[in-house]
């Protein structure tokens, strides 16, 4: 399943829908949040801007990739857009395998390719009203190296 | 006709999000990208940087990509999401 | 938190207390569960020995060398043991960290740490009736090889 | 004196969970290992296993650990838990 919407998301719902085969052993999830602090800045909002005709299509090819590679059973991408509070949750990724090793790579690569590839742009405000685009991270690019691909 | 996107910072930076141009003159990437710095004074260096990310039809493509009519092609900055 | 118990667990009380914290970015989250079939028997139940003096010091060792290694902002490990039915949760890995890289490998090297040190053992009721004890997967050894320790 | 533990079918096999032993002819795991094995009939091929593993006072240890007083030694198969 992947959703991009404004609204919030639940975890144990999330996890629920997650672990329904009666097949799967393990599930693993990831879940992305607001924090306090980025890149140095006190930060007390988050606006995430994407490419509406694009986000699903992205989601839909990383996870597509995801399955090519690993054995999965079930697996959700939910990405929030829209104007973010502290602590908020920004993106949700669960996969459900028979074995942890492919729940842990296949969330993890989802993650990984979604940081870099899928057309989601965050803007934050500081503690003193500005408003800024977050630089993205070297280490986001670095982190898909682990994966070897072009 | 071709129609161009632009998100984020690149937008706010352009002061445009959308425009339509010729296919005909646009055969692919590159060269649309040519034209738009060529057409449009101090889009050169927002538009020259190696960090530009483009995606034709909503893929995640490159410069060489070719074009026809019909086709939308954003450009944006690295992208921050997740 | 460490906890070896009898009793179920709940998701969403356990991703919240590890999303607590202002400064946490990412949680990652694992569970293992009661598959109906493993290594190729119907299961229709499931027993968990442990050696219960043994247990929470060697689930506390595998987390202290894991935030020995990563920069981690919380840890739960809940174990089951006791009587188990199809579809049960069994075990529950959470990191709560900074970045997702962190999150990610702390969550799996607690899971492959605690797959090959931590006293417990798995005896399955097939469809049959049957019981015997669970043989241990040579994978979950060869598992431990990419952590780099001897 | 030394507590010894058994779990598992390991302790199904040999029908014992639980026995003690005189610290003074058990100085370390190889030692009782092998007295265990001389002084009970079938337990030979039980507790030469090369994958039987064992603690000492709750930490996964090895044969060459030295054993005193008040010491706790469990033998066990290979743990399957998780």
């Amino acid at each position: 399943m992947i959703k991009v919407q404004t609204e919030n998301f639940n975890q144990q719902v999330e996890y629920d829908r997650l672990r329904e085969a009666s097949n799967t052993g393990a599930v693993v999830t990831f879940t992305g949040l607001v924090r306090d602090i980025n890149q140095g800045e006190q930060i007390t909002a988050l606006t995430l801007e994407h490419y509406p005709a694009m986000t699903e299509k992205a989601l839909t090819e990383i996870v597509e990739q995801a399955k090519s590679r690993w054995s999965l059973i079930d697996t959700t991408v939910i990405h929030r857009v829209g104007e973010l509070q502290l602590l908020d949750q920004i993106v949700f990724v669960g996969v459900a395998s028979l074995h942890r090793g492919d729940a842990f790579a296949a969330c993890e690569f989802i993650m990984d390719y979604l940081k870099t590839e899928a057309p989601f742009w965050k803007k934050e405000t500081n503690a003193d009203g500005k408003s800024y685009w977050v630089d993205a991270r070297e280490t986001d690019q670095l982190a898909l190296n682990k994966w070897n691909v072009e | 006709m071709i129609k161009v996107l632009f998100f984020a910072q690149l937008r706010d930076q352009l002061g445009v999000s959308e425009l339509t141009l010729n296919s005909d003159q646009n055969p692919n990437v590159q060269v649309l990208l040519e034209n738009l710095k060529a057409q449009n004074t101090g889009w050169d260096k927002l538009l020259s940087k190696g960090t530009l990310m483009v995606a034709v039809n909503q893929t995640i493509s490159n410069k060489n990509a070719t074009l026809v009519s019909g086709d939308e092609v954003a450009f944006f900055p690295p992208v921050t999401g997740g």
